[in-house]
């Protein structure tokens, strides 16, 4: 145990004062230390958001009704705001109710075995099982609206159109995948890096509960 | 040159913290008065606190064992023969005396230096923040606390206390606590948070009244009120400014020192945000 | 899981919904509902409603690496199906209903969130509680959430209870009760809880198709005898009380902060009463010190029975010493007051003579003030006269009119709530003796529980043929009848409801449902009467597809009623107003001004009886938390500590201390009440808020049925009283019992909160006087 | 008096020893003990078993079964703990000073004492853990890096103490095995089988030139320099876990001063009870000899004169400090629940001590084993009576209580005394026990005065005579 | 000329003084004090006398540790809280001056012990291959001198050893 405190100080000793300096600091910008140099994060996706990059390969995650986000929101450009529509109403993004898939689809392709399956939850008056992929622990506090409100609407710089490049920042290219996947570590480090380096709130209690 | 810019910011701060008070740079400072004229100690803030605050009922066991959790618990003690004379007699001349007591987040906190990981903080509120994720159980806090105001899960209650379907109405703003973790009143900081989202929502800022802490708005006397003590126009910093009752500093000067306002163990400097306000009786 | 949510429609966003399709939307989400009722479904599913989280625990992996931490694919995220617009998850909205803790009445509002009932709060529109609820009120969600409720109907086959399907459980009332059965007239009774509003009315019209009369109202917590003594005095039966009015308030032993009339209204008006300018000063006297005496100014001790007799006392010095002008009172009154001058009256109820002096100093400086006389005055076999005495004592100071107001009519006397007291028990008791009965329905009371031993309720009910509880719980009542109907849980059903005592405006309280049945199997009450009426003469309500419908058709004639031009029965749906009423909790009904017809008599005050071989009184006092005993199976309520005491999951015996010097009886001991009724055995607790002739065990624990958090807990005093009644109106003499202690040897630890029973000299709860606070903030 | 003469003429070694037979003897030890040393073995093994099945229980309900509750947050768990970081002081700290002073009696007991040290802070290090309801988040304690990028806080003394006892368990085994080597290489020459190639690779080839010897010096004695002030740091940081609360009894100056004597006394009575367990398993008759145990007797009794005075301080200090809330603790300890307990730990700890002045007791082996566990006992209670009346008195009447601890909490510390026993004797079978170099320096150095004959030597008109002389009593 | 040495075993540590004495007065050719290694079973400082001052370089290990300690406890310690420190911070300024002195204090002992161990190993040759002369006789109760020298000086050497009656006498290569 000696020996691991030690072999800790000493391996992450100077890189870990910089590296902190870098990432933990009350929201006042400290001047960048001598270290910053290979730390250096690439401007983030679109103006006014710097987004530290983790990449991270979730599993495929079995679904009741394997939904092709692709189609939707990729070949059909359609709004992830006009399905997730409370996403910017409350802190649950949640998952459209029923009434609105078949909103379209009892007219659009119900021949397809997918179209088939949804139709037979809801004369059933049952909705999907759905499995949540992007969960968060139960101590922390996540609220979708104000993150919207912060990156999107806040934002001179984009227009809700581009709406999916918001959504982007923590929950990857889900317009390129069929079921939704993880793509982002969505840690504690996530969090408070991109608080950081954006001028989140930074105190333990606004997170978590 | 972090370690020398840390010392000198924070040494800057903690010089301002003596004159100013430890808040001069919060946006907010949650104060409470509670009124222990209008305090019938009839119980409603404690339960509502239970309902509240996923707290967890140990039952008749472990309540024997002293590992109940009361975050807001109305004491009541037996008058000591102060006022109406010295004399005992056979039966009581007057009541009892309650006073509810919760968690002071005190300003200058006891508990917050000890805890080894820092779950115990001090939040840019002015709260006493507890972290329950970050808390390994030390307990060295409620060791030091000198309101004994801090309960642990001494063990895990999730089964115990909430058979189904009970554990539907816990409340999803809140975690529930596993055994090993240290819990306490936080002034209904989930109700604080919600609040600020909404005001942030409709990009004003939070007003006095835009929430009650579970207690102050069960509280049938409303012997409690709570509020910003840096909004001048909250009740709670009028009330605060009535009394002459003043935080960050060790010793009240008031003009008048009949004035009923005061802080429990005021002389050690723990600096409570709670003020009381003194019972009354007639002779 | 379908979202139910619509035919209540949420306050803060009603005017997103066009008005048009309100009444589809009202009716449609009803069939919704019925039919949701009938459909089963998994509650765990329900739980993992979308967004629901925090029901977990903070495990370990609160380190572990977030791969671990937020699992993909492992929680079941359930979506609506068609929700309402103002359906969001994760978003809190508040809907209006009424507490049924009490007969208060109060109003509250739900927080339901995906469809869960998570907190109550009080309605800050209600008259009576502005927003403000007790621990009972607080306490309303587990009732509602409790793990026992019974959920199916069940039916006793071969001596025990067996579930039985609703058509089986209808069928049987059928037989026995319906319009096809062979029931003679007036051998079929109702026994419940204070019943009000429509409920009401249905259960009358109910008993006029049986063609009964019976209907006993039991509530073993009431005011009976005080109201009787206002109706006499004062020709109203609940005067409106302004403690806020007073600044001085004598109570003989009402406890309004805590069990008595309305206490979370009184408890508003006592802040008032207590706040400066001229802070308000309060008297108690009574025998055992209650919530309202341990905020007493001034606590006294009277020896039991004698409450009478102390406020003779205290009239006669007002007229003698202060020289108060009695010229209102008529001799006869005057013959009375005079025996008891100064020493008598001291000597009678053993209050030092200069004290009372002192009272009568403050009565007559501070005017005007209030005397109400409460549970442990009136619960004597003298309760009545004492009462009137108290009374007398307004009158004399000329509060009639000032503290106590005659306040205004309520329009609808149909909707009136049909009360009683214990007298009920007695009589209702009597008439089983008597084999009165065939058949006797139950609902919200729990006759077993509250009959002493003396009038062997158990057998009574056994020899009545066919039982039928109506209820929510399996208490000791519901655990012998015949047959149980699972009633809604006051948070899943529709009603109305008028408080036996209103706040400063007159009101019906609207009960809606804050979310969907827990449980498929249970059925509202006033759905379930509806039925029975039905079923008993098929017709007039046959067009009454359901309570809900009912409600709404007899909501429509109340505006007409209200403009006077009595209620038409096919006045036309006014929905807006119904909405208004919905979001409010409550629609207020203005009557006209009511008036006193003042009568004043002597009260014969008869002293407290010697008796040597039970030197003692029993005080089985009620308490707020457990009420009557109703509540002993919500945990928060059993863990909550009791006010005067700090006991928590037991029950106890307060006993002065100078009395346990001389039983040789310490803390802790357990001691042995023996009444000629029987003898129980509690734990010793000693404090001076006890009279030395009294010992306390408040009632409520000592259930023998009644789900895992009250059963086996306790004694239940209620079980030892003597068969002793108030002369006047019959009501039991709950305080009269004569009882004899002894030490059994055997001692338990009290488990209770709190070591220290005083300050030890730290400033914890500071105290100053009264001129201190005039000094400081008197004139500001 | 005339005791004291007597035991100062008696000697503390047989100087005509021969140095083959210490070898002989300490290499047996490590052979064929006495029958006592495997029951004790057996006996530290079933109490150590105990206290893993308590923990077991513990680890999987929660902190409930420990019957710790509001306000006693702390109990026996934290006792115990400063009771072995205690125990883990005078050997070390006693070896290290007495090296410095050159006190030669030290040589044939330090080692074992040193031992106790090591193992008695290990098992020390267990309490922290144990009382933890965490136990499974102790590593935050630790400054390392995490992707969350949190931070122990340093503010609190349990920090410093994971930093403190860390620093020491390092020092004192550093010293423990500097101290050891040329005695391992003995071992190493004499072994065979595994015992052989752990000794090679322990003994990290002294083949004892004067090189070695002389670096071996050197570092002997800075490390002892160094080892002081670290052992008085980690007991004052210990201390300051309390004397750094507010709680009354506990935020008192002189904690620190008074945590390091109390150490220092439990300390010397733990050696007297090895010293005397050791001498009989291991037939060390001739080296832990009645004159030695009488010094460390003597000592003892001096360090508890100490404790006893600040003791008394400490009361004084309380007193006129006029502080009501630790007046009444003061007063609850003589007069309330726990007053059996304190006033036990008075008599035993102030007043036993004076046995010591006897010598007919110094001279009593098992006498000294009985009055040394008594002592021990003492302190234990001593540690006890620290924690728990303040915590069941402090400042809020409302939550005053007395608190008993519960079978699970006694079986865990009764347990690592087991731990201990485990420890210490399977490292004195594994390793030599009494330091066999310095056992022959002590034998050597007491035969004769070395400086003036080598200084004659170098003058050899005189040479042969003395020469000759000298080569008669050699061995 | 290729070196050899020669290892004699005595009795006693006089005997062994006196050779070495004996080496001083009568100078050996091709011997001198500082080809001699005296092997001890204890340790015997005063050597010296005879052989002269040999140094020892463990207390500048020692320095160097203590002197990185205290770096480390005050820079990286100190540095690592403000830099953490702040986040858990929240709304009070964290003053954590004096702690930093007790961590400095530790680490400086600690590290100090380390490096001098450190120092121990290096100066006294240890973690070598056992020299072919060694004995185990020398760990028993034998004083062992070992003197390197030519071939050609061997010779009186060993006569010298016989002189003063070693009970063994050894050859090795180096």
């Amino acid at each position: 145990m000696v020996l691991a405190v030690i072999v800790v100080f000493a391996v992450f000793g100077a890189a870990g004062t910089s590296f902190a300096d870098e990432i933990m600091s009350t929201g006042k910008k400290s001047e960048p230390s001598a270290w910053s140099k290979w730390l250096e994060r690439p401007p983030g996706p679109f103006p006014g958001v710097i987004l530290p990059d983790e990449p991270y390969d979730g599993k495929v995650v079995e679904q009741p009704i394997d939904f092709p986000h692709d189609v939707h929101a990729g070949a059909n450009q359609i709004n992830c705001l006009y399905c997730h529509t409370y996403a910017r109403r409350s802190a649950v993004a949640g998952i459209p109710p029923t009434s609105k898939c078949m909103g379209c689809h009892n007219i659009i392709a119900t021949d397809r075995p997918r179209i088939k399956k949804l139709t037979e939850y809801w004369e059933k008056g049952e909705s999907p099982p759905w499995k949540k992929v992007h969960d968060l622990p139960d101590y922390v506090r996540f609220t979708h609206e104000l993150h919207l409100k912060r990156f999107l609407f806040d934002n001179p710089e984009m227009s809700v159109e581009r709406s999916d490049e918001v959504c982007a920042l923590c929950h990857g290219e889900v317009k390129k995948m069929t079921v939704a996947r993880k793509q982002k570590t969505l840690t504690m480090g996530f969090c408070t890096r991109c608080h950081e380096a954006n001028d989140g709130p930074f105190d333990c209690m606004e997170c978590h509960k | 040159m972090s370690l020398v810019r840390n010392f000198i910011e924070n040494w800057s701060r903690y010089a301002k913290s003596i004159d100013e008070g430890g808040f001069h740079e919060y946006k907010h400072m949650w104060g409470m008065v509670v009124d222990l004229d209008k305090c019938t100690g009839c119980n409603a803030c404690s339960v509502a606190c239970y309902a509240e605050n996923n707290i967890a009922v140990v039952g008749e066991d472990y309540f024997a064992h002293g590992q109940a959790m009361h975050w807001m618990r109305v004491e009541r003690y037996w008058d000591e023969p102060d006022i109406g004379g010295k004399r005992i007699t056979e039966t009581q001349e007057h009541g009892a005396s309650f006073i509810p007591m919760m968690c002071q987040q005190c300003n200058a906190a006891p508990c917050e230096p000890v805890c080894p990981v820092s779950a115990a903080y001090h939040t840019p509120d002015g709260l006493n923040g507890q972290v329950y994720n970050r808390c390994i159980g030390s307990r060295y806090c409620e060791v030091n606390c000198p309101y004994r105001m801090r309960y642990f899960n001494f063990y895990s209650y999730y089964e115990t206390s909430w058979p189904s379907p009970l554990n539907m109405q816990l409340n999803p703003d809140i975690t529930v606590r596993d055994k090993g973790v240290m819990e306490k009143c936080t002034f209904c900081i989930h109700r604080i948070k919600a609040a600020k989202d909404k005001a942030n929502k409709e990009n004003r800022k939070l007003a006095d009244g835009d929430f009650q802490t579970a207690c102050q708005q069960t509280c049938p006397t409303s012997a409690i009120v709570f509020g910003d003590l840096l909004d001048h126009d909250s009740e709670v910093h009028q009330l605060w400014h009535k009394y002459q009752t003043k935080l960050g500093t060790p010793r009240q000067e008031k003009e008048n020192p009949e004035l009923r306002g005061y802080r429990i163990y005021e002389h050690i400097n723990t600096e409570p945000c709670v003020t009381y306000l003194e019972r009354v009786r007639e002779v | 899981m379908k979202q139910t949510m619509g035919h209540s429609i949420a306050w803060n966003v009603i005017s997103r919904i066009p008005s048009e399709d309100l009444k589809d939307r009202a009716s449609g989400a009803h069939n919704e509902w019925r039919e949701m009722s009938k459909k089963k479904f998994d509650r765990r599913e329900f739980l993992k409603a979308m967004g629901v989280s925090g029901v977990a625990v903070t495990v370990a992996g609160c380190d572990m690496p977030s791969f671990i931490a937020s699992q993909e694919g492992v929680e079941e995220v359930v979506s609506y199906l068609s929700p309402e617009e103002f359906v969001i998850p994760g978003v809190g909205v508040w809907y209006a209903s009424v507490c049924m803790q009490c007969p208060a009445g109060c109003g509250v509002r739900g927080r339901i969130r995906e469809g869960r009932l998570l907190k109550l709060e009080g309605n800050p529109e209600s008259s009576l509680n502005a927003g403000k609820l007790c621990q009972m009120g607080q306490a309303g969600l587990q009732n509602h959430y409790d793990p026992d409720r019974v959920t199916t109907p069940l039916a006793r086959k071969g001596g025990k209870l067996a579930e039985v399907t609703w058509e089986q459980a209808l069928t049987m009332i059928e037989e026995k009760t319906g319009a096809g059965s062979s029931i003679p007239k007036n051998r079929f009774a109702w026994f419940t809880g204070t019943v009000s509003g429509h409920q009401g009315v249905l259960m009358k019209s109910h008993l006029e198709a049986m063609g009964s009369t019976a209907h006993f109202v039991h509530e073993t917590i009431n005011n009976q005898v005080w109201r009787t003594v206002s109706k006499d005095m004062l020709g109203l039966e609940t005067p409106r009380l302004r403690f806020d009015k007073a600044k001085l308030v004598l109570s003989f032993g009402a406890d309004f902060l805590g069990t008595w009339m309305s206490p979370i209204h009184f408890s508003g008006q006592y802040a008032r009463f207590r706040s400066t300018p001229d802070r308000g000063m309060l008297i108690q006297a009574e025998p055992s010190m209650t919530l309202t005496g341990a905020n007493a100014d001034m606590w006294l001790a009277v020896r039991p029975e004698t409450e009478g007799a102390m406020a003779l006392g205290i009239a006669n010095i007002l007229i003698k010493k202060e020289k108060v002008d009695a010229s209102a009172l008529p001799e006869s009154v005057l013959d009375a007051i005079d025996g008891y001058d100064v020493t008598t009256t001291s000597r009678i109820t053993g209050i030092a003579g200069d004290r009372l002096i002192r009272i009568v100093r403050h009565l007559k400086d501070l005017s005007p003030s209030l005397i109400v006389a409460g549970a442990s005055a009136c619960g004597h076999v003298n309760g009545y006269q004492s009462a009137a005495a108290a009374m007398l004592l307004n009158f004399l100071l000329g509060n009639i009119g000032k503290t106590i107001e005659p306040g205004e009519n309520f329009s609808f006397p149909q909707l009136r709530p049909a009360e009683g007291g214990t007298r009920d028990l007695a009589r209702f008791a009597k008439a089983a003796g008597e084999q009165q009965f065939d058949a006797v329905f139950f609902y919200g009371a729990n006759p077993l529980f509250a009959a002493p031993a003396h009038m062997n309720m158990a057998e009574k009910l056994d020899a009545i043929p066919f039982k039928a509880a109506f209820s929510q719980f399996m208490d000791e009542t519901t655990a012998r009848a015949d047959l149980v109907l699972p009633v809604a849980s006051p948070m899943e059903d529709w009603g109305t409801h008028v408080p036996a005592y209103q706040g400063d405006r007159n009101a019906i309280v609207f009960q809606q449902p804050l979310m969907e049945p827990l449980y498929p199997g249970v059925r509202g009450l006033g759905d379930l009467l509806l039925g029975l009426v039905k079923m008993r003469n098929p017709g007039p309500l046959d067009d009454f597809e359901d309570y809900y419908a009912y409600l709404q058709n007899a909501f429509a004639a109340i505006p007409g009623a209200l403009k006077g031009e009595g209620g038409d029965e096919d006045a036309p749906f006014d929905k807006n107003l119904w909405n208004r009423v919905l979001q409010n909790g409550h629609l207020e009904v203005p009557g006209a001004k009511r008036s006193f017809d003042t009568k004043v008599f002597a009260p014969d005050v008869a002293g407290h009886r010697e008796n040597a071989d039970y030197p003692y009184y029993l005080a089985p006092t009620p308490r707020a938390g457990f009420y009557d005993g109703r509540h002993a199976n919500l945990s928060w309520l059993q863990e909550a500590p009791d006010q005067i005491t700090k006991i928590v999951w037991n029950s106890w015996a307060e006993i002065n201390p100078s009395t346990a010097a001389k039983l040789g009886v310490e803390q802790g001991d357990i001691v042995k009440i023996t009444a000629a009724g029987g003898s129980i055995e509690a734990t010793a607790y000693l404090h001076k808020g006890v009279h030395p002739d009294v010992v306390v065990v408040p009632m409520g624990q000592g259930h023998e049925e009644y789900g895992r958090y009250a059963t086996g807990i306790g004694v239940n005093p209620l079980k030892i009283l003597d068969p002793l009644s108030d002369g006047k109106t019959g009501e039991m003499a709950l305080y009269g019992t004569r009882v004899k202690l002894a030490r059994t040897g055997r001692s338990k630890k009290l488990v209770k909160a709190g070591d220290a029973e005083t300050q030890h000299g730290r400033k914890i709860v500071a105290t100053i006087t009264a001129d201190h606070l005039r000094r400081t903030e008197g004139e500001s | 008096m005339m005791a004291e003469k007597t035991a100062q003429a008696a000697k503390d070694i047989d100087e005509t020893i021969a140095w083959a037979r210490i070898n002989a003897d300490v290499l047996r030890s490590m052979e064929n003990p006495r029958k006592g040393y495997w029951v004790a073995l057996a006996v530290c093994f079933a109490i150590f078993m105990v206290g893993v099945a308590a923990e077991v229980y513990q680890y999987d309900v929660g902190m409930g079964p420990s019957n710790l509750n509001n306000p006693h947050m702390w109990d026996l768990y934290i006792s115990t703990f400063i009771f072995w970081i205690g125990m883990s002081h005078s050997g070390t700290l006693l070896s290290a000073i007495l090296h410095i002073f050159h006190v030669d009696w030290r040589k044939p007991i330090y080692r074992f004492a040193e031992a106790m040290t090591t193992f008695s802070l290990l098992t020390a290090l267990l309490f922290p853990v144990i009382h933890l309801g965490r136990v499974w988040n102790m590593h935050w304690v630790f400054p390392y890096l995490s992707d969350r990028g949190i931070w122990p806080n340093f503010r609190s003394p349990l920090v410093w103490d994971a930093f403190a006892i860390a620093t020491y368990l390092t020092g004192s085994v550093l010293f423990l095995y500097t101290g050891m080597i040329p005695d391992l290489a003995i071992c190493r020459d004499n072994a065979t089988g595994w015992r052989k190639k752990l000794y090679t690779f322990l003994s990290v080839g002294w083949w004892g030139d004067d090189r070695q010897w002389r670096n071996f010096r050197k570092t002997y004695m800075i490390m002892a320099c160094f080892l002081i002030p670290l052992a008085v740091s980690v007991h004052s940081i210990v201390a300051a876990d309390f004397a750094m609360a507010i709680m009354p009894g506990w935020h008192v100056t002189s904690f620190p001063v008074y945590f390091v004597s109390g150490a220092l006394y439990s300390g010397c009575a733990g050696i007297i009870t090895l010293f005397v367990l050791l001498r009989y398993f291991f037939k060390f008759e001739q080296y832990m000899t009645i004159p030695i145990l009488e010094k460390l007797c003597k000592l003892t009794f001096a360090i508890a004169m100490v404790w006893t005075y600040l003791n008394l301080i400490e009361f004084a200090a309380v007193w006129y400090g006029h502080d009501v809330p630790a007046k009444e603790v003061l007063i609850a300890k003589f007069t309330g629940p726990y007053s059996p307990f304190f006033i036990s730990m008075l008599l035993i700890g102030m007043v036993l001590p004076f046995s010591l002045a006897f010598q007919k007791v110094r001279r009593n082996p098992p006498l000294l084993l009985a009055i040394s566990l008594l002592l021990n006992t003492g302190m234990w209670m001593e540690r006890y009576m620290i924690l728990a009346p303040t915590l069941s008195l402090s400042f809020h009447p409302y939550t005053w209580g007395v608190m008993w601890p519960s079978f699970v909490e006694i079986g865990i510390v009764f347990g690592s005394f087991g731990l201990f026993g485990l420890f210490f004797f399977a490292f004195v079978k594994v390793f030599p026990s009494v330091s066999m170099y310095e056992v022959k320096e002590m034998v050597y150095h007491r035969r004769r005065v070395v400086f003036d004959e080598a200084e004659e030597k170098l003058h050899p008109a005189t040479a042969p005579a003395t020469a000759s002389a000298s080569s008669e009593d050699g061995t | 000329m290729k070196k050899q040495r020669i290892l004699g075993l005595f009795s006693d540590f006089d005997k062994a003084i006196s050779v070495i004495v004996d080496i001083r007065q009568y100078r050996l050719p091709g011997v001198s004090v500082d080809d001699i290694t005296i092997k001890s079973p204890i340790e015997h400082p005063e050597i010296e006398e005879i052989l002269g001052e040999r140094p020892c370089y463990v207390p500048w290990f020692t320095l160097a540790g203590a002197l990185f300690g205290l770096v480390f406890g005050a820079f990286f310690l100190s540095a690592a809280q403000a830099n953490f420190l702040v986040q858990p911070q929240g709304g009070k300024p964290v003053i954590t001056t004096m702690t930093n002195l007790v961590l400095i204090y530790e680490m400086l002992i600690l590290f100090a012990m380390l490096a001098t161990s450190l120092g121990f190993l290096i100066g006294g040759r240890f973690m070598r291959r056992r020299s072919s002369l060694y004995d185990t006789k020398i760990s028993l109760d034998q004083v062992g001198i070992e003197i390197e020298t030519d071939n050609d000086y061997i010779e009186p050497v060993r006569k010298l050893f016989t002189k003063h009656m070693a009970l063994e006498i050894r050859e090795g290569k180096p």
